[in-house]
């Protein structure tokens, strides 16, 4: 048995392996097919100030090897968050970070503001709408990236801060770099590509909201791409996500720089995805003869 | 509620493009009900996605728990599901949803089924055969070619009728909820089930309310999903006049009528 | 049997289905398999000014629903193209679409010049690493863009010019309008996304180069949604791909607005995916009573 | 060459890791021949590439063509492989690349096969029985459990020697190339024809030079290919001494050895 336990900005994971928010709700549901507590940690769906509906339906949509959604934030609030879901979470010893969203830069600091100290770590999702920035997300231009870090990073007292990263920009780095400028503690990518399929008989997008975000195992590699590339440009630690269906998955992104990672789409494909992940990773490393998940994190070597 | 391997006994056509497939489970499931689902893997590498199929028989063969699903090849997916073979595996995660339950009053009752929504129906009919219920089935077809388990219909019903769309079988131009409402006083039922599209389940809600019925009506609706347990919204629906969703998939699929908006 | 053919800039092509840049070579060997005669046209691997050896090897990798390539431009310089092989894909009777690469704007000045007349669409492939600018490819900044366009269309009197976009960009639409700007007849997308494979045994990326472009099923609805923006973005006509495997993946981008499509990495899962595609569309159209495919091309409608 | 869907009539381990599948043609297909190889698809959604496998065996059977394979479990594509059942077909090109030839005057014939490169010198055999040839097989597995085919090279070859990494079976701490030479001067081969992991083909070409050996030598190529049929440019390899590049499908996959870098 190797060690897998992992260190991110003073917060302690059994392992590396962490639900990626809004494929795994607040935990519950999966708690009826395996116990959670084995998990590394638990990205929550994400969260807002205010309850939202979320968008019409379908929200959910196929492509080969991949998948799109446009849930578009349902969600109970954050304070129902607190008052209902938290205790869950905390009852199963595993790292809770808290994604959370907005729509205006006040938002942002709004709500963390209002998990300080509360969570182990809160990830911004700035995938979302700018109101102010004529409906371009938060995460496209690195000075919008460095500006909501900011202003989310001064409302934290005690609890470090994921900035997660969109993949549909011109360089996923600079602004993992603008992050880190913002003070983010750690960073997390990539989040869903913006994607659309069309239903030909309806001559319309399945999707009722029209694009949806694609996840799912055909974007592995432009995600392993992405945080390779994200990993020589900062020096915060980062969380690597995008496609991760196994433990062999799991390495290439911790090889190329990840200190953990999430897994999110799996979770639909197979309940016990993680779990057995996590065995994954205990029986590669153990095969290799490796005693610590550390040993291998960043050893990725460029050819040529 | 299990993540498992099942391995299939059965799989074949049994219409026009509707397949019956049997599968045994590989671990003690309990919760196993009519109405309630089973979220099946298609077996081919390119679709993540599981196919959500109502559970329209269940029981234990030779100590070995068995489940018979009935779904029409619609899609990819469904395509790709008629291709396993006997002795394939497929990954499956079941029993899912809430059911159809029926209280020790509820003697007399409507089922009303349209196209693949026939098969909760029959999973109703399987489920409490022996119990004393007497059911007045009112099932609906596209045409004479999509019939299927018409017999059981009749032979575990008090009364059936069968419709389709071209009238190519049973009472021309017909459609189920219009040949319940005609045989309403007869049936006089103590609570109606229904399962079908929604403009079928949308005719009932209507007919009910502008002929004042307000017997107990539950229906069992169809979104698509992503996890099929209730942990990632995909699967939503409104309810009634709330500014509030439920989700299909552990919320429902069955919803009473009333409660949600369709 | 519905009309299938299609103009473009003046070019006919006898159905909308065209192999992609790179993958068919110059024809000669899938000729072996059918008569490329029944395509509508082929766009020729990338030419250059001079031969290039390209990449070490390996030089593909393969995800989940995808693959992923870094050939680097192997070509026998346009030269032995013009003397060798177009003469081989005049007698085929398709629209001959010259796919061109250079390291500065002269080099695409003068390869367009070399082609001028000689083909029936000339198309910049302009993924490639610009060498004045840093190494950032020619296609990423809209400027740019804009810039190796008028290049290369003032080299050009006869031809009509393609411009072929990356993906890998903060705004696909806007490098497309920036193409128009500068003088494109019709734009092409989308080229690879950029991608890395692990080799978890070795510690290093699989492919010699590092990273490549991902291609394949898996990124069509990323391919369509792009497709999709550029059409509502530019008046000049565009050519989608991207995915594509099917008649009906076909139909999801000319719904979007696509006036043809071209075919890759499918020509490697099934040598015949192409001649299927077009009998697909053929069916489909009668199955729908349409009589010519113009009659679909952009009726894609929004919901909500 | 052809695009065609292939059945599958056989396919079963015959050694640890290594699988035999034999399968039907399809379509009248020509040039099927010993050195050139199929390009068959995993029959899994997932994997988009084909797999590069030689051809073994060829013939026909009941008027129908039927070609043998045999292919090591390495990756996930193999791995797919070989959950195929007999009677699943599978997408195919074949035949594909140039193959082993042999002049009427190469009379005496060394073999040289290391790992799955054996399976190509099977083919030789194969081709090649009854043509008068006298063959001396050199074959090298990692250790006994991977020794498959044993007895076909003993019973083709004039002389047949079987190597194994460790020693496990027939000479220990040898390997194929050394278990050549060490032969040289009792097989004097007019050709010598090798194919397996890139130093093993290495020792070969550094061996014969060292020795000024001139024989003419033949190896067979592997690199991971794209279109497999000469198209895309993927699988090139170097030409000695040229600023040029060959294709291992089109062009190979067998090369002189001093045409190219190995
Ligand atoms: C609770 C429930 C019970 C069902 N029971 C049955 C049954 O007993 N028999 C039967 O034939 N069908 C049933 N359906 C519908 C069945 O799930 C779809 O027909 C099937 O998923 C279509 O898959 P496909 O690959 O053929 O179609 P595709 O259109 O290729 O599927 C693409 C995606 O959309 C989803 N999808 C497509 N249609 C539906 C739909 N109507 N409802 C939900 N998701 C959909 C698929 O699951 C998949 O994720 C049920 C649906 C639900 C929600
Ligand atoms: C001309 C030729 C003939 C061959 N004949 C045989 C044979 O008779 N028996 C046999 O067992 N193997 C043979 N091989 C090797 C065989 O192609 C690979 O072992 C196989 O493709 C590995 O696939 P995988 O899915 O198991 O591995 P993965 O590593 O998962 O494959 C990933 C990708 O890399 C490619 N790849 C991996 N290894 C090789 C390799 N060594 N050569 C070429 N492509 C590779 C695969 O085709 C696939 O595209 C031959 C290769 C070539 C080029
Ligand atoms: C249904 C669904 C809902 C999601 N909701 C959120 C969300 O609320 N906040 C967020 O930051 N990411 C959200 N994501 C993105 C995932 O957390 C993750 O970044 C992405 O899916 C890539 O990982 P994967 O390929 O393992 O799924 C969602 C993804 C899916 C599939
Ligand atoms: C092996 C390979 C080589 C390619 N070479 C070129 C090229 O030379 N020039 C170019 O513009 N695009 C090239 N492409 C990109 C394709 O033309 C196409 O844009 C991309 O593969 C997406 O389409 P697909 O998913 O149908 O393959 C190449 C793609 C592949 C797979
Ligand atoms: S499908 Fe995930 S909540 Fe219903
Ligand atoms: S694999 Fe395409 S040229 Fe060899």
């Amino acid at each position: 048995m190797a060690n897998l336990s992992v260190n991110i900005c003073g917060v302690n994971f059994k392992n590396p392996v962490i639900a990626a928010s809004g494929t795994f709700g607040f935990g519950k549901e999966f708690n009826e097919i395996y116990d959670i507590g084995v998990l590394g940690g638990v990205s929550t769906k994400g969260l807002t100030l205010e309850p939202r509906l979320g968008n019409p339906t379908p929200r959910i949509a196929e492509g080969y090897g991949v998948i799109l959604n446009a849930v578009g934030l349902q969600n109970p609030g954050v304070d129902v968050f607190l008052r209902e879901d938290l205790d869950f979470l905390k009852s199963k010893n595993i790292a809770i970070i808290a994604n959370v969203a907005g729509r205006t830069i006040d938002d942002y600091a709004g709500i963390c503001a209002r998990l300080d100290g509360k969570v182990d770590m809160i990830e911004l999702n700035i995938s979302c709408p700018n109101v102010k920035c004529g409906g371009m997300a938060f995460g496209i231009k690195p000075e919008s990236v460095a500006e909501v870090t900011r202003a989310a990073k001064s409302a934290l007292k005690k609890t470090p801060l994921i900035v997660k990263l969109s993949p549909n920009v011109e360089s996923i780095a600079a602004n993992a770099l603008a992050a880190q400028k913002g003070g983010a503690d750690c960073v997390s990518l990539i989040n869903t590509l913006t994607g659309m399929v069309v239903d030909i008989e309806r001559r319309r997008p399945l999707i009722a909201n029209n694009t949806g975000g694609v996840s799912g195992a055909g974007i592995k590699p432009i995600a392993v791409r992405m945080v390779w590339e994200v990993c020589r440009a900062v020096d915060i630690p980062v969380i690597g996500m995008g496609g991760i269906t196994c433990a062999e998955d799991a390495i290439e992104f911790i090889m190329a720089g990840a200190r953990a990672v999430q897994v999110g789409t799996a979770n639909f494909t197979d309940t016990l995805a993680m779990p057995k992940i996590i065995d994954g990773l205990n029986a590669w490393l153990d095969r290799h003869g490796i005693a610590d998940i550390s040993e291998i994190c960043g050893v990725l070597q460029l050819n040529g | 509620m299990k993540e498992q391997k099942v391995k299939i006994l059965e799989n074949a056509p049994i219409a026009a493009g509707i397949y019956k497939m049997r599968f045994a489970l590989s671990e003690k499931t309990d919760g196993l009900f009519c109405g309630k689902f089973v979220n099946i893997s298609v077996g081919d590498g390119a679709h993540l996605l599981r196919r959500p199929i109502a559970i329209c028989e269940h029981g234990e063969e030779n100590g070995v728990q068995a489940v018979t699903i009935c779904y029409q090849v619609k899609g990819a997916g469904t395509q790709a599901m008629s291709r396993a073979k006997v002795g394939d595996e497929l990954a499956c995660v079941l029993p899912l949803g809430n059911g159809f339950r029926l209280s020790e009053e509820q003697k007399r009752v409507a089922l009303i089924g349209g196209g693949v929504g026939i098969f909760p129906m029959l999973s109703v009919l399987k489920e409490y055969a022996g119990a004393g219920k007497d059911f007045y089935s009112y099932i609906g077809f596209r045409n004479r070619d999509a019939v299927c388990m018409a017999d059981t219909f009749f032979s575990l019903s008090a009364r059936a009728e069968i419709v389709t769309d071209d009238g190519s079988f049973g009472q021309k131009n017909n459609n189920a909820v219009a040949a319940f409402f005609a045989d309403y006083e007869k049936a006089r039922p103590d609570v109606v089930l229904a399962c079908g599209p929604t403009p079928m389940l949308r005719a009932l809600k209507t007919g009910l309310k502008e002929r004042g019925i307000a017997v107990p009506c539950y229906v069992s609706l169809e979104e698509r999903m992503g996890c099929g347990i209730g942990a990632c919204l995909v699967c939503v629906c409104k309810k009634s006049g709330k500014e509030e969703n439920a989700r299909v998939c552990k919320d429902g699929p069955v919803f009473e009528i009333g409660e949600v908006e369709i």
